[in-house]
């Protein structure tokens, strides 16, 4: 039974409030884009035993996205923060570098 | 208007705690960046009251105005003012991007109260609602049992709720079927 | 024989009598009795019949780790099966019947397969019923599952209700022993949020009947002292009758609290589920007796000597008048010198232990107990009770035993903390050779959403058994949590302790040692399934090697107590037999609920009207009165039709349809999503949400538009009205107004968020209703207010105004090729208008009509339905819908997709009308066989019916359906199997979708 | 291998049944196999029992990291159905339905394959076109199902609910040989069966590297040491990605948690499984009298086979509405199995990038129901180094192309 801090309202949010969105930090591929390509961005997948960035909405409260950073074997909880960015902030990867040793970073 | 019939035309329950429908209550939904200059003004001149902080609330002239989200307030005042409010709203904020519209009819308004009300709540929202953490001035959106809802406390022994106009009879049998003779949880200190 | 005992039972009120029934049989108890101790005191010791043998059982425990003493609760409404006879209260009236036995529970005919016992060893079932084929299902199966199963099945519904509670505590202690009340003492002078749960009704746990003394008190008084301490404190909550059944991730505890289960019918809820957040939870949980391995331990009177001791101490029953007591550790000598000084005899203590020092043995030697070191049972005698056993050396094999008369067995092999809520959520153990037990980690907690631990341990859990260790510990404990939990730290010192020494335990597994296979044969390990020494051993022998292995071969501890008595003696019984050290052979994982909770308070509130939310429109109540035949759409509920007089839902339909051809109908159109986009960049947002060019939409025009998946599939589609310079209201289907509204705010919340744009979802702000006809415009000229002519409001266009005196937006949109209006008007005001234009709609045959009509109307014209047409394999090129497909945009969602091999393939299927030869009506989901058979020998397809209706209009079925390259084969016929069991073909022109008014003439007028 | 029967039984019962070999031997690896198996599941052991029954290939190791069948194959609810409605699904499940009955006879192990029956319930106008639909599919793809209407659906399950209010049931779909097996007996009878034809499972035995050269693979590292291989078949629900990544390629597969729960045991309530799509639930009852239950999958990406309570809060209680009955019953047990879930929802049986690794996961919640089918056409994709018929649709390649297999017209839960 997962707990976030949705970014936005502030609230610690229970699982039952939030609806969980897959990967985060996809980037887009429109026309023009290889198969390959597009393939990739629609299917393939980290799907990490560990560390995993994540996509959030706070779907009974204040209706906005965010993005997670999350261990899917341990279940912590490094950080949330906002929808509106295309890489998870440095600060939060260097703290996730010191808590988890040997982890290779987001990308 | 006369006619405007609330969802719930009036229902009440007399349990442990008592819950009533508010009747037709005014809202309107005003999004914009509430950080932007010229808007707190735009809306205190519209509305007579500030922009709250947030998960707040802030009152004036018989109205309030909750924070929603990061980009979205909710107005409550008199039913039949909602669509002049919308509009003079929007006319405040002409020269931003903002959207003001009514949803007076969107919503049902219900009131719980009694000295059980806190635990009523306790037994549908996963928000903690104990007098540690949760009181006047606050605004939560959350859900109730299975479905979305907003409330706050006008007052120490009140919950004021907001839900979807189509759920409002769900709920109501919610809120009475929790606040049932014989369910009572004496969780929280009695008068908070 | 077992008895009461005058001068005993702190539990129970002797000037309340309890009268109760046990198979029929009118008994009495006392207030504070369970039902186990109510029949013990009443001289019934055989309780239940075991589930394999069906051999007759006694309780063994006296708590909720019972696995012998189940029986059936109550009746009708209120018949609980299973229940634990130990963890019943005991109340006024309370009916109980044995289980799993016939004709009765003193002849049981399924207690023959103990005599069979020998060819029905372990997983003896994975190598015999398999000849000849068919014989399991027919034969065999069913007979094992009639003698399986334990307790009756319920006939009717739960006469009960139940309800959820959110709590939120920085500590919550899970134990009202003394180590839970130290610990919450602590925690709360720390400044912490406490609540305590108490899984009984009674506080203190097992202190009071072991003895012992603190700070100065007998622990009854402390606990007293403790309690009035704890309910002073305004941080702290005490709650009894609410047991912890399971630890979830991030600090989720799930507590289950038996409100009413003594109190039947009083109108409070039977249960209520708690659902708590703590910051930091601690388990006081205790530790358990486990029993030990000898022959016969299965006999009724044989029993842990902790629950012979509670019995007497707790509820005044003597289980037995001569005592046998068996162990391998001090403990149990507290039973033989409580049963003593109750006035039994204590015929003789049996310690496995060579040597047996300290003062609980010296003072059962005092007491002129007789102590037999490295003593064994080598066997018990006695079939529905013991009669005597057979004494032995631990060391050899058991020959040559001394009977020893007596009726009770006292057994002791040690004890074992309580550790599944610690391991629920990945806790780990270790195990302690010292005291033969698995003990929580400390160094590895389960962590929490902050990466800490967040359970921890104290007492009897912790493995600290004796009580000066228990407080200590408990008290640590205590301090932890809070300081973890963000409190401070509290100074106060832990309460002083006296109680004796106990001298270190010897683990016995089997006993006597070298015990030979008949006798390992009795030895039972998990009493409720079965399951003895000889079973593991023979696992291990067949290579069911890791505990799982063997536990799913054996069913070892998978019985209702989940292998609370059985599983440590069973994986050390395992160990053994591969020769290899405990901890190596490793635990079965522990899983919620610690014991089991009812399916009633899991699922709470919601049964009946609450089951699951209903969304009415505005006019609900309306369509109820009015005879509506209600059709589920998401959590909606529509018409489906009006039924009026005898009339069956198909001649509804017909004349719903052809009234609305005819003259006018009226549809509650309000659940269509409704969703207002507005800002410099909608247009440009919109044409990226839809296939279609919104951005160019004039003004005051409305727009169907269609919007694909990122994956290129049709997701819903409706008409989308300009209403503003840069403000567009978009319809959507009924199931998609949320799933819309998300969609819309996903992308620009995630991808386009630098868009100046704003939703709102104004489903439920308005109520729509929808005025279709030819006389239409008669009935809105009727209502009056709004010039709704052709010039005035032309096809595709809207238009605000006061229709009857009420703020209306009409859109001349339509959905059944008839002229229409769709009228919006304030929620509140919807029952208004529906009345209105029913009163003005008297005059011209007006009639509302429901779904079904809605749908065939749109099929006669040949329009698509999301859900129909589409399922989520459909993309807008199969449906013929290109001329949707915006040429002039380099993008929009979906679009990327739909250009891929398959997507782009002139092969698919795609639609056109079907037309039957015989004007019968095609059945629903038919499919169209192409000739032979595909590579799997499966009938090769060419297509199938997405629609299909009796069209009242027409007088015959039509159909719509996916055919390959159909639209390429007009006026080919296509054969289509009904499968009805007749072999029937019917014969199917292809034909274009639109089968009414192909050039549109009546909508347009 | 010593046979099964009543007559053994009996002979061994004569010395304390002291005479059993084991089931499966327990072998160190060798240095090489002509084709090693990673994951002995059900449907690994069944690609190697095929290998060796179909392809005569037998020089095969199965390697396990834990204990064989502690997966999925040991924690799912047992459900055996091919009602599917798609041609490749219906195809692979309907191979695997047949397989499963005569499987305890194959494997002389009591598997006790239950055809007792499967109805999936009809509780919407949607749901009742859904099915009828998926039952004219059937009747084409040799699929033996029927729609059968709401009385049959009482006689059938006396203790069902058929008035609602909420949900009236209006019908249902039924497959009369669809039922229920015994899910530990299927990977040990496997086992028993692959170690009897001489092919070494070896447990304990975690996959640490996959050994490439030229683009083919060439040996696996593992905790008991490199092991040499020309065919090297990935069957690891769970851990999908984790292998596929050490040989350098993404699968699209996310891994989420299913869970499942049993009540305490009572007499015979309910003969047939019974499937409600719309409330999210559905239920069966074993032969030792639990009633197996089991609902939709969490949300979250999770590899801790842990779920979150609300689930099974959600299919208790779409249960308790459809069973009235078993509100008094309890809960005795509850669990998670780590499921993968691909793009469509379908499986994928297919080769990779690299030549001579082919994968068989993304079952998701299904994958109990297809492991004889599965195996057997793993089996072959990985002997002849092309998918026969019945793997052929579920390659890789059909992410790219878009031509998938998308089977939620018909069943919107897990199972």
């Amino acid at each position: 039974m997962l707990i976030l801090e949705c970014p936005y309202c502030g609230v610690m949010a229970d699982e039952t409030e939030l609806a969980a969105g897959g990967e985060a930090h996809l980037k887009r591929e429109g026309p023009g884009s290889s198969d390959a390509d597009f393939e990739a961005y629609l299917f393939d997948r980290m799907n990490p035993k560990g560390v995993h960035f994540e996509r959030w909405r706070h779907a009974s409260g204040c209706g906005k996205w965010f993005h997670a950073a999350r261990n899917t074997v341990t279940l912590e909880v490094y950080g949330t923060y906002s929808a509106q960015v295309s890489e998870p902030p440095k600060a939060l990867v260097t703290a996730i570098k010191r808590k988890v040793p040997g982890w290779e970073g987001w990308m | 208007m006369s006619e405007a019939v609330s969802a719930l035309a009036g229902a009440t329950y007399d349990g442990y705690c008592k819950v009533s429908d508010a009747g037709p209550v005014g809202m309107v939904t005003l999004r914009g960046d509430l950080a932007a200059k010229g808007f707190g003004a735009a809306v205190k001149k519209a509305t007579g009251c500030a922009v709250p902080g947030q998960g707040a609330l802030t009152s004036a002239k018989g109205r309030r105005l909750a924070w929603m989200s990061p980009d979205e307030l909710l107005l409550f005042c008199g039913y039949d003012e909602a669509g002049t409010l919308a509009t003079a709203l929007g006319a405040a904020l002409a020269g931003q991007h903002a959207l003001a519209v009514n949803v007076s009819d969107a919503r049902v308004v219900l009131h719980l109260e009694g000295v059980g009300a806190r635990e009523v709540m306790a037994k549908l929202t996963p928000a903690d609602v104990s007098p540690e953490a949760f009181g006047p001035g606050q605004m939560r959106r959350t859900r109730l049992a299975q479905v979305a809802a907003a409330f706050h406390m006008p007052d120490a022994a009140r919950f004021e709720i907001i839900a979807f106009r189509s759920v409002a009879a769900y709920v109501f049998e919610l809120l009475s079927t929790a606040a049932q003779p014989g369910g009572e949880v004496g969780l929280f200190p009695a008068g908070e | 024989m077992s008895a009461r005992l005058e001068g005993y039972g702190r539990l129970i009120d002797r000037s309340q009598r309890v009268s109760f029934q046990f198979n029929g049989k009118r008994l009495r108890g006392y207030a504070g009795d369970t039902l186990a101790s109510a029949l013990m005191g009443a001289g019934q010791l055989v309780l239940g019949r075991s589930f394999k043998y069906h051999r007759p059982r006694g309780a063994v425990a006296s708590g909720g780790e019972e696995p012998n003493a189940l029986i059936g609760l109550g009746r009708d409404g209120r018949f609980e099966p299973d229940q634990r006879a130990t963890t019943t209260e005991l109340f006024d009236g309370l009916e109980a019947v044995s289980q799993n036995h016939w004709p009765s529970l003193a002849f049981d005919v399924g207690e023959l397969n103990t005599l069979a016992a020998r060819v029905l060893p372990a997983g003896f079932y994975y190598k015999t019923f398999m000849a000849p084929r068919g014989a399991w299902v027919k034969i065999f199966e069913p007979f094992i599952r009639m003698s399986a199963g334990l307790g009756r099945v319920p006939e009717t519904a739960d006469a009960d209700r139940y309800e959820y509670l959110y709590a939120h505590y920085d500590v919550v202690v899970v134990g009202g022993g003394v180590a839970g009340l130290v610990a919450a003492r602590a925690a709360a002078a720390g400044g912490a949020k406490v609540l305590v749960l108490e899984q009984s009704a009674h506080w203190g746990g097992r202190a009071p009947v072991d003895g012992g003394e603190i700070d100065g008190l007998a622990p009854d008084n402390w606990v007293k002292t403790a309690l009035e301490d704890l309910e002073k404190a305004p941080n702290v909550t005490l709650r009894n009758r609410a047991m912890a059944a399971g630890v979830y991730d991030h600090g989720y505890l799930l507590a289950y609290e038996r409100v009413a289960d003594h109190t039947p019918g009083d109108g409070r809820p039977r249960h209520r589920l708690w659902r708590i957040r703590a910051g930091r939870i601690v388990t006081a949980t205790g530790a358990l007796e486990r029993p030990l391995a000898f022959a016969g331990n299965d006999v009724p009177g044989v029993m842990l000597a902790s629950a012979m001791r509670d019995y007497l101490v707790n509820w005044g029953v003597a289980v037995g008048q001569r005592i046998v007591v068996v162990t391998n550790n001090d403990d149990a000598y507290r039973t033989a010198l409580a049963m003593q000084a109750a006035g039994r005899e204590v015929a003789a203590v049996l310690d496995a232990r060579e040597r047996v020092t300290g003062a609980l043995p010296d003072a059962a030697r005092a007491a002129g107990i007789d102590v037999r070191e490295g003593h064994a049972i080598a066997e018990v005698r006695g079939h529905s009770r013991v009669k005597s056993v057979l004494a032995a050396r631990q060391k050899g094999a058991g020959k040559a035993g001394e009977e020893i008369a007596c009726d009770a067995v006292a057994m002791s092999g040690g004890w074992s903390p309580v550790v599944h809520l610690w391991s629920h959520c990945g806790g780990k153990l270790l195990w302690d050779d010292d005291a033969a037990m698995f003990r929580p980690d400390p160094d590895r907690a389960p962590t929490g959403a902050d990466g800490a631990g967040f359970v921890l341990t104290a007492g009897a859990a912790s493995g600290a058994l004796r009580l000066d260790a228990t407080l200590a510990d408990a008290h640590a404990a205590g301090k932890a949590a809070a300081k973890g939990a963000g409190g401070k730290a509290t100074r106060k010192a832990a309460p002083k302790a006296v109680c004796e020494p106990e001298a270190a335990i010897e683990p016995v597994w089997i006993m006597p040692a070298e015990a030979g296979p008949e006798k390992r044969m009795k030895m039972w390990l998990d009493y409720q399934n079965d399951v003895k020494v000889s079973d593991v051993q023979l696992a291990a022998r067949e290579g069911y090697e890791s505990v799982e292995h063997t536990k799913r071969y054996t069913t070892l501890g998978m019985a209702t107590d989940q292998g609370k008595l059985s599983n440590i003696n069973g994986l050390a019984v395992l160990s053994q037999a591969l020769h290899k050290p405990i901890p190596e052979t490793g635990t079965t994982t522990f899983r919620p609920p610690y014991t089991p909770i009812s399916f009633g308070a899991i699922a709470g509130e919601a049964r009946g009207d609450l089951f699951q939310p209903l969304r009415r429109t505005a006019m609900h109540e309306w369509h109820e009165a009015n005879g509506a035949f209600w059709e589920p759409v998401g959590h909606w509920r529509r018409p489906y039709c009006y039924l009026r007089g005898g009339e069956s839902h198909a001649e509804a339909v017909a004349r719903e349809v052809s009234n609305t051809r005819e003259n006018v109908g009226l549809l509650d159109a309000s659940t269509l999503g409704k969703i207002l986009v507005k800002g410099p960049d909608a247009g440009r947002f919109l044409d990226m949400m839809y296939t279609n060019m919104m951005s160019t939409l004039p003004v005051g025009k409305c727009r169907y538009g269609l919007m694909c998946s990122e994956n290129g599939f049709l997701i819903d589609d409706g008409v989308v009205a300009r209403v503003g310079e840069d403000e567009w209201l978009c319809h959507t289907t009924t199931g998609g107004a949320d799933r819309i509204h998300g969609h819309m705010e996903e992308w620009l919340q995630t991808e386009w968020w630098d868009w100046k744009v704003y939703t709102a979802n104004l489903t439920e702000q308005y109520a729509q209703i929808a005025v279709v006809g030819p006389k239409a415009r008669q009935v809105l000229q009727a209502v009056g207010g709004m010039d709704v002519s052709k010039e005035a409001l032309p096809f595709m266009q809207w238009k605000d105004g006061r229709l009857g005196g009420l703020p209306v937006r009409i859109y001349r949109i339509s959905f059944s090729g008839e002229l229409s209006y769709e009228i919006a008007v304030d929620a509140n005001l919807g029952q208004g208008l529906w009345d209105r234009l029913r009163e003005a709609g008297m005059g011209f045959g007006m009639m509302p009509y429901g779904t079904e009509a809605l749908h065939v109307l749109r099929a006669e014209k040949g329009f698509i339905m999301i859900g129909d047409e589409t399922d989520g394999t459909v993309i807008p090129q199969d449906l013929g819908l290109n001329w949707a497909l915006s040429k002039k945009k380099d993008d929009y969602l979906g679009k990327r997709a739909q250009e891929r091999s398959h997507m782009a393939d002139p092969e698919r299927w795609r639609l056109v009308g079907l037309e039957t030869t015989d004007s019968s009506v095609l059945p629903d989901g038919a499919y169209i066989p192409a000739h032979g058979k595909n590579a799997n020998g499966q009938q090769n397809t060419q297509g199938r019916v997405t629609s299909t209706y009796y069209s009242p209009t027409l007088g015959r079925g039509i159909a719509m359906a996916l055919i390959h390259r159909g639209p390429e084969r007009m006026g080919e016929t296509v054969g289509v199997p009904v499968h009805d069991g007749t072999g029937r073909v019917v014969e199917a022109k292809i034909v274009e979708t639109c089968f009414y008014d192909k050039e549109g003439a009546k909508q347009d007028v | 291998m010593r046979r099964y029967s009543a007559f053994a039984i009996a002979r061994e019962a004569l010395r304390y049944h002291s005479g059993w070999e084991r089931a499966w031997r327990s072998p160190a690896p060798k240095k090489r196999y002509d084709a090693i198996v990673v994951g002995a599941g059900g449907h690994g052991l069944a690609t190697a029992y095929y290998l060796g029954k179909n392809h005569g290939i037998t020089n095969v190791a199965v390697l396990e990291k834990g204990w064989l069948g502690g997966g999925n194959t040991g924690r799912n609810t047992t459900i055996i159905r091919s009602n599917y409605l798609q041609d490749p699904s219906a195809a692979i499940y309907e191979k695997a339905r047949s397989l499963y009955e005569t499987m305890s006879q194959d494997l002389n192990m009591n598997v006790m394959f239950s055809p007792r029956g499967v109805i999936m319930l009809a509780q919407t106008e949607h749901e009742v076109r859904g099915y009828k639909r998926t039952a004219h599919a059937n009747a084409l793809q040799g699929v033996e199902t029927e729609f059968i209407g709401p009385e049959r659906v009482k006689e059938l399950v006396p203790i069902i609910n058929i008035e609602g209010p909420r949900y009236p049931v209006l019908g249902g779909l039924w497959q009369a040989r669809g039922g229920t097996a015994r899910h530990d007996a299927v990977a040990w009878g496997y086992a028993r069966a692959c170690s009897a034809m001489g092919m070494d499972i070896i447990q304990n035995c975690a996959v640490t590297g996959i050994e490439t050269e030229g683009g083919k693979v060439r040996a696996v590292e593992t905790s008991k040491g490199r092991i040499e291989t020309g065919k090297l078949a990935l069957v690891v629900a769970g851990h999908s990605s984790q292998l596929a990544e050490m040989a350098g390629f993404r699968l699209p597969i996310e891994s989420v948690t299913l869970q499942a729960l049993v009540s305490e045991p009572i007499k015979p309530a309910m003969d047939v499984v019974v499937m409600a799509n719309t409330v999210h639930g559905y239920m069966s009852q074993s032969d030792k009298g639990e009633m197996v239950i089991g609902g939709g999958t969490d949300g979250a990406n999770n590899f801790t086979q842990r779920g979150s309570f609300h689930h099974i809060e959600e299919t208790v209680r779409a249960l308790v509405e459809t069973f009235p009955i078993i509100s008094r019953l309890k809960m005795l047990r509850q669990w998670g199995g780590i499921v993968d879930m691909t793009g469509d929802r379908s499986p994928i049986l297919s080769k990779t990038p690299v030549g001579g690794v082919y994968v068989n996961c993304g079952w998701g919640t299904g994958g109990f129901k297809a492991i004889p089918g599965s195996g057997w056409a793993m089996a072959e994709l990985v002997a002849k180094d092309a998918p026969g018929a019945l793997a052929a649709d579920f390659g890789l390649e059909r992410f790219r192309e878009g031509r998938f297999i998308d089977e939620s017209v018909a069943a919107g839960v897990a199972h």
